[in-house]
């Protein structure tokens, strides 16, 4: 036990580690692109150099960069506040940032677009999941027969089809030229708002977003349970004359199910940093479209926590799926 | 004493050999290399292709749009003059704007694929070989660029990045776009070939031919050409057959967010974000060149595939 | 006897038991070879024998270079050779040469056998008589296969037949010096003593030494001249052949020796089985005193607390306070 | 694309398709409330829902129909009849004496906030005192600035008074309470004028003429939520989301005769960030009966609606209208830059109007060649300045041997400039919208401009983010794409304010030409010309100089479609806004 908390103390540095340098390159490179932070907090056409600068001042951009930085860093765990006295804007931890442009705590617009997000990666995760492994299962059982044909048509064609073109399509044939779905053509409705209307709204952007990674999946499924099941205490099974049910069901699927579980959960964990296409085809206010309108605006504070937020939750997605295989495989921690 | 050796039948075949005939015996295998292989000459040899068939990217028919800006009749105007029909609005030839689109599609495709491999292996050669602190330092830098949400930086960086090469004035315009595409194409691509490479290494360096050729007095640099290079091919050439058509795919959808080339270049991407435009009033505008990029992208995933199963021998028990 | 070849003097190799991360530190090490002494003449074979992970193989690339020896001293043909770099090595090279213990892992399956085994060659830039595919063909009938089997690929062999391809590789060079790595534990038992034969032809011609490692004491006796038992990275025993299989010295040989099958049923009836209880410790947490203390049934408190020497006892050299 | 407003209560409806939806709106019973009106847009969120920072003529009209009552307002009526101005929160359109340099307004009894408090004249001053406060309240129209009798700082040009947030000791409220006065009831609001303006209370129709509650501004930030004064509140605003309208309870019907009995819908959304395709596209099919498009129909979309003429196909008859718009469209040339008029005039000839107009739309959808920024529903204001149709040389294809003759001469005239221009690597370049219909646009523009010799490129612009790049100095290019509409029906809402360094939009920058000084002189005194009929000729006058000096090259007198769900009634072109009647919609039973 003594070893893996060991283990699980390293990978955690590990984590914060990389979690620093991601968020400390971030705010480099945005701080070296050729734009006046300041001067993009107020208005679309601002030119007055009075509030330019205050507001320079109540960001900390007139601070040195290691102390902008430092200051960024603070705030995640204490809470920030911006200018001083009654004037000041306070964000409370974790706080992101703040944004002039539409005045709120980058925090607060994460997670009102946070929810929209989860929606769209837990839905389509089930959906690819089902779809992905299942297939993968079938073509790999009956190789070179018709499923494994069909399968490998339905991969391939989803692979091949850019989200955006199924998703327009998807609300162009299937939602408005038929008319006999009760889908919407986009938005969004909040669960507590009408929870049968966000299911509805979900529908499409889920089949959208599972349509490209099921394809993916079966690919990956089909190839893994081939390839254990050449491996040799399978092979020992068999000889055992357990029959190929059991033998996919106890065997194959335990040891096909690690890999599985990885990629699905650094794909999930991607996701929730925005699936921008899905997001922008069916118009969901999600961490995509957060993200995007924040680069179209250039809206610095918001650009830079949203990357960060969506790095960090790629890296402690990591860490997790390391420490718990760390749990289940003591040869991982060595 | 007898021994089973004496049983053992003399076939004669590389391993090449070998996975030719398995290629071959791959149903879709020879049609999808067909395809693939008449895709890119009809992209080199486009100049022939447009005065063959008497088209031209550059040149607008006003002739066959009428005074709406719009295609008669049901067909996009397809005809002997237009093979593909002309693109509403404007009056270009569809069929050569494809090509010319394809010409740049493919070049972005296939350079990013070129330095992603060539950084892939690189990386994942001298870190899976030597080990050790580099491997260190090559593992912590992929992990790090992993962690970034690769779609968003691409989209994130492009304008100033863009800006940027443009001051510094030794690159304009559409190059400028075109350059920028590939590097961060590759800037994001080579760590997932890296990790591959990594652990294929790792593992081939194990083996006892590695071992015996260091027994031999062989140079690091001779293993690695001789011994390891060879080994990590397969993975390799998997790789290229599916990042390209990945990258093609790359293209169009930045294209579609309007991140890339500008006109009057097309791209395929460019041309398919604005057919989509006609999604309703001229879907055989809209199909044509969706159409053309998911078979494009089907084609080269299809030989992947067969090369994949073809290469790899474990695939195919 | 004559001159020694190989003189490896408290040889020691230790692997750091690492984590993975920049946080990681060494957490432990492996002695795999913790203080090895042997003597290999020229022209003789020294079986080295002992249980899986008792370090013999290590202690085969060891001596071999393969591996940078943590501590002690490699002398071969008096030339102290432990510090020596690669390039220092290169020359040597031709001198020594090892054979590997699996014929599929050992040979490059993207190789011809032609490239395979003229590497050697190749790599010291030596031109053989004849053309190096004279040469090689050459070989390849040496170790009883055909030379038309010069352009065909590992994979159209069967696993004999590529460790013959190995030994024809090992012996192209003509070197002095051969580490057998268990040659042989990876073929059937049909096929084992055909290669163990075709082993003892060379070396006969030749006149070459080798290290035969195996875990297998009924293979060695055969080929060696002298046998050494090692467990966990130490020496237990070193002895001429005869004695040790007719008077072994050490508990742990006697273990060792009673687990070789007899093939008179009734002898095999009668013999007293001593079967060892407990794990092999971990080569990273080595016992104090005697390292075969844990396991041995006539220890005694020196035993826990003592590291017993080798010692002259008879013919042998044993390393056991309570030597039979 | 546009900025600028418009009005135009001159011979509009000879020219306008728009009468059509007028026989049902006289009528309208209080039958056809409840229901919910959707709007669709591709905008992200509304650019502002401040009132002192809305400009626009389509957000005047939204806004101005649901949220935000004014001094005066245009009749919401189809036809020239719409751009009438009538009494709104004031009892009249207001008292001129002091030879128009002195207004006043009486405001109705019974008119509240959406917290049921009285709109008294403080509130109405307030709400012009966030105008003056330019670095906070942005973008918005600042006719008070400019009007008010207010000194200016002489060295910049700049008013004494700050606006309400400034905390400079130093800032001249006194002055503008001296301006703006309220009576002892709190209902007779007076604005002294530093010059006579004959139609002031078309002024007082922006928005930003109306009333804020001092304590509930929120500065910045008013812009995400601002009260309401209208027969509907905010009920929640996300952007990327939407806006929902509710009835506002606090709301007095009979304090507002011109919204009384037109406030149909119980609800109104408005769903943001819609894929332009997919907008278009649910209207056509009629998918949502209820909704209404924000934006124009795509190009694309066009023949599905309207036959070659332009008028309406009988299956979307009554829910569809192609009019003209208010606005003038051309490429605003920047003067400072491209400093030879042989080559302004080269492109002008050189440019390809047909191909251009034909992959708009076609000119029965996109507009006519323009000769100039007047359009001639101006009338008054509005007369031939030889361009374009009128003018032998000009060819719709255009003409490349005059261009290539122009650019000769050019490069003895500038030949700086024509090193330039004609420099592969350099070039003139043109900021555009960044739009599909725009990026084939530069194809043509690239196409024709190299058969003349010059080197285009082009510079697109993020749409959202068009104006603020164009309207900065240091970062406009050589040509931009633009857009205005008159203020007011007189053109001195068109001319000084595109061609004067003080204007509102000086997009050609042309203040450093020869030609300007004389332009200027004549521009100033024209303003304050009291007779109506010469100051027309004068404007018309001064649109052929800016012409013959290509301040801009002239593009098209636009027009527009609009679309909307079959179940939509009460829709009409409101004419002085460009956009549709919004107050006017209602659910048809």
């Amino acid at each position: 036990m003594n070893g893996l908390l060991a283990y699980i103390s390293r990978r955690l540095g590990l984590t914060l580690l990389i979690l620093l340098a991601v968020s400390f390159t971030v705010y480099l490179i945005f701080a070296l692109l050729p734009y006046d932070p300041a001067s993009l907090t107020c208005g679309k056409s601002c030119n007055d150099p009075g509030i330019i600068e205050a507001n320079r001042h109540r960001l900390g951009y007139d601070k040195p960069f290691f102390e902008q930085y430092w200051i960024f860093i603070v705030g995640l765990f204490a809470g920030r506040d911006f200018g001083e006295g009654a004037a000041a804007l306070h964000c409370a931890a974790p706080s992101f940032g703040y944004s002039f442009q539409q005045h709120a705590c980058v925090t607060d617009l994460i997670f009102d677009a946070l929810p929209v997000t989860l929606s769209l990666a837990i839905g389509s995760l089930i959906l690819w999941l089902i779809v992905g492994v299942g297939l993968g299962i079938v073509a790999a059982r009956f190789r070179g027969k018709i499923w494994d044909t069909l399968s490998t048509a339905f991969v391939l064609v989803g692979t091949s089809l850019p989200t955006f073109l199924t998703g327009l399509m998807l609300i162009v044939f299937l939602v408005i030229k038929l008319d006999w779905s009760p889908f919407p053509a986009g938005g969004y409705t909040a669960p507590d708002e009408d929870i049968v209307g966000w299911f509805l709204s979900m529908v499409l952007p889920w089949v959208t977003l599972a349509f490209a990674y099921a394809a993916i999946y079966t690919r990956f499924v089909r190839s893994q349970i081939i390839e254990i099941s050449t491996e040799d205490y399978i092979r020992t099974a068999r000889a055992k004359g357990l029959s190929d049910g059991i033998i996919l069901g106890k065997h194959t699927m335990r040891a096909a199910l690690a890999p599985i579980v990885t990629m699905a959960g650094l794909d999930f964990a991607g996701l929730l940093g925005g699936a921008i296409l899905t997001e922008a085809v069916f118009n969901l206010p999600g961490m995509g479209r957060l993200s995007l309108n924040a680069v179209v605006d250039i809206d610095l504070p918001v650009i830079v926590g949203t990357t960060i937020f969506a790095a960090a939750i790629v890296v402690i997605m990591n860490a997790i799926l390391d420490i718990v295989y760390a749990f289940i495989d003591p040869r991982v921690r060595v | 004493m007898f021994s089973k050796e004496a049983e053992q039948k003399v076939t004669g075949h590389s391993p090449r050999e070998l996975a030719w005939r398995r290629f071959k015996s791959n149903k879709v295998a020879i049609p999808s290399l067909v395809v693939a292989l008449l895709v890119i000459l009809a992209v080199i040899l486009a100049p022939l292709i447009y005065s063959l068939l008497g088209i031209d990217p550059a040149a607008r028919d006003e002739g066959a749009l009428d005074n709406r800006g719009e295609v008669p009749g049901d067909w996009n105007g397809i005809s002997a003059k237009h093979p593909l029909g002309v693109v509403p609005g404007i009056g270009y030839d569809l069929l050569a704007r494809m090509l010319f689109g394809a010409r740049v599609s493919f070049l972005i495709a296939l350079a990013s694929t070129a330095i992603t491999v060539f950084l892939g292996l690189l990386m994942g050669i001298v870190g899976g070989y030597f080990r050790g602190r580099v491997d260190g330092v090559i593992g912590r830098f992929t992990d790090f660029l992993l962690a970034f949400p690769t779609f968003f930086m691409i989209i994130a960086l492009s304008a100033p990045t863009i800006e940027r090469m443009e001051k510094s004035g030794l690159i304009q315009g559409n190059e400028a776009r075109i350059l920028y595409l590939i590097i961060i194409f590759a800037i994001f691509g080579w760590p997932y070939l890296s990790r591959i490479i990594r652990s294929q290494v790792i593992s081939i360096r194990e083996r006892d031919f590695v071992l015996s050729a260091r027994a031999l007095g062989a140079s690091n640099f001779r293993i690695l050409v001789k011994e390891v290079l060879p080994n990590v091919w397969t993975p390799v050439i998997i790789y290229v057959s599916l990042s390209l058509p990945g990258y093609l795919s790359a293209e169009a959808v930045f294209s579609y967010l309007g991140i890339g080339v500008q006109p009057p270049m097309p791209t395929l991407g460019t041309i398919i974000a604005d057919s989509t435009k006609y999604m309703m009033n001229n879907s055989v505008y809209f199909f044509i060149p969706s159409l053309a990029l998911i078979l494009l992208v089907l084609t080269f995933n299809l030989l992947g595939d067969a090369l994949r199963d073809a290469l790899d021998p474990k695939s195919e028990n | 006897m004559n001159e020694p070849l190989l003189q490896v003097t408290d040889l020691q190799k230790f692997f750091p038991v690492a984590g993975a991360g920049i946080f990681s530190r060494e957490r432990g090490t492996n002695k795999a070879v913790n203080g090895l002494s042997f003597t290999l003449h020229k022209g003789e074979t020294l079986g080295l024998v002992g249980e899986s992970g008792c370090g013999k193989s290590t202690a085969g690339r060891t001596v071999l270079k393969l591996y940078d020896p943590t501590a002690g001293s490699i002398k071969f043909e008096g030339e102290e050779i432990s510090g020596y770099s690669n390039a220092q090595m290169k020359p040597l090279r031709t001198k020594m040469q090892m054979i590997f213990q699996d014929p599929q892992s050992s040979l490059n399956p993207r190789q011809s056998v032609g490239a395979i085994i003229g590497a050697s060659y190749e790599v010291h830039k030596i031109n053989p008589e004849g053309g190096v595919k004279r040469a090689v063909q050459g070989l390849l009938e040496r170790v009883g296969l055909n030379a038309e089997h010069y352009d065909r690929y590992p994979h159209e062999f069967s696993g004999g037949q590529r460790q013959r391809i190995g030994i024809a590789r090992a012996i192209a060079l003509n070197p002095k010096f051969i580490v057998c790595d268990e040659p042989v534990s990876a073929l059937d038992v049909s096929i084992q003593a055909q290669v163990v034969n075709l082993l003892t032809d060379i070396r006969d011609e030749f006149g070459m030494a080798y290290l035969f490692i195996a875990h297998d004491l009924s293979v060695v006796q055969h080929i060696s001249d002298r046998v050494g038992v090692m467990y966990l990275g130490k020496m237990m025993e070193i002895a001429p052949t005869e004695s040790i299989y007719s008077t072994p010295h050490h508990p742990y040989t006697k273990a060792l020796l009673s687990a070789v099958p007899i093939p008179d049923p009734q002898l095999e009836r009668k013999r007293e089985q001593i079967v060892l209880t407990g794990e092999l410790p971990s080569p990273m947490k080595p016992p104090t005193g005697c390292v075969f203390s844990t396991r041995c049934w006539k220890a005694q408190a020196k035993c826990f607390e003592v590291e017993p020497l080798l010692q002259k006892v008879g013919q042998a050299e044993v390393a056991c306070h309570f030597p039979e | 694309m546009l900025k600028g407003k418009k009005s135009l209560k001159v011979a509009l409806a000879t020219l306008s398709a728009a009468a059509l939806a007028g026989g049902l709106l006289t009528g309208c019973a209080p039958a056809n409330s409840g229901g919910t009106i959707t709007y669709l847009t591709q905008s992200e969120a509304w650019t502002h829902a401040d009132p002192q920072r809305n400009y626009t003529g389509m957000h005047i009209a939204w806004f101005g129909s649901y949220l935000q009552r004014t001094l005066t307002a245009y009749d919401r009526k189809p036809g020239a009849e719409g751009s009438a101005v009538v009494p709104d929160l004031a009892t009249d359109t207001g008292k001129a004496t002091n030879g128009n340099k002195t207004w006043q307004f009486t405001l109705r009894d019974g008119s509240t906030f959406e917290d049921g408090s009285a709109i008294t004249c403080e509130d109405v001053k307030y709400g012009v005192s966030r105008t003056f406060a330019t670095d906070v309240i942005t973008d918005g129209p600042t006719y008070a600035i400019g009007m008010l009798d207010i000194p200016t700082d002489p060295a910049t040009g700049a008013s004494t008074y700050k606006g309400p947030y400034s905390t400079d000791a130093a800032n001249d409220t006194a002055s503008f309470d001296k301006a703006i006065t309220c009576s002892a009831d709190h209902k007779t609001i007076t604005f002294n004028l530093k010059r006579a303006v004959g139609d002031f209370n078309y002024t007082v129709t922006y928005l930003s003429f109306s009333p804020v509650p001092k304590a509930k501004d929120t500065g910045d930030q008013y812009d995400l939520a601002p009260v309401s004064t209208g027969p509907y509140k905010i009920k929640s605003y996300k952007t990327n989301d939407s806006m929902v309208l509710v009835r506002n309870d606090k709301w007095n019907k009979s304090s507002d005769p011109l919204r009384a009995d037109r406030a149909f819908p119980d609800k109104v959304v408005v769903k943001f960030g819609q894929a332009a395709e997919v907008i278009d596209q649910i209207l056509l099919s009629d998918k949502d009966k209820t909704a209404v498009s924000l934006d124009s129909l795509l190009p694309t979309n066009l023949s599905a609606v309207f036959d070659d003429k332009g008028e309406v196909l009988a299956k979307y008859k009554g829910r569809a209208i192609n009019v003209y718009d208010p606005y003038v469209r051309y490429a605003a040339v920047n003067v400072k830059k491209v400093n030879c008029l042989p080559v302004r005039q080269a492109i002008y000839y050189g440019k390809n109007f047909q191909s251009l107009i034909t992959l708009a739309g076609g000119q029965a959808f996109n507009g006519d060649p323009a000769d100039g920024v007047i359009k001639p529903l101006m009338g008054l204001d509005y007369a031939k300045t030889g361009l374009g149709t009128n003018d032998k040389d000009w060819k719709p294809e255009g003409n490349v041997e005059k261009a290539k003759a122009l650019m000769a001469q050019a490069a003895t005239e500038c030949p700086e400039l024509y090193a330039r221009a004609t420099d592969p690597k350099r070039g003139l370049v043109y900021d555009i919208a960044d739009t599909e219909t725009n990026k084939k646009a530069s194809a043509i523009w690239i196409e024709s401009m190299t058969a003349i010799g010059i080197t285009m490129k082009f510079n697109f612009i993020e749409a959202g983010k068009y104006y603020s790049v164009v309207l900065d100095a240091t970062k406009q290019g050589d040509l931009s794409a633009g857009g205005w509409a008159p203020d007011w029906a007189n053109a001195s809402t068109v001319i000084p304010e595109l061609f004067t360094a003080e204007g509102g939009f000086p997009m050609s920058q042309n203040w450093d030409d020869a030609a300007y000084a004389e332009f200027k002189k004549r521009s100033d005194a024209n303003l304050t010309q009291p007779d109506r009929v010469k100051q027309g000729k004068e404007w018309a006058a001064l649109n052929k100089y800016a012409m013959d000096q290509m301040w801009v090259i002239p593009g098209t007198f636009s027009k527009t479609q609009e679309i909307w769900g079959s179940k939509i009634g009460g829709a009409f072109f409101w004419e002085p806004q460009g956009a549709l009647s919004f107050g006017d919609l209602f659910i048809q039973k």
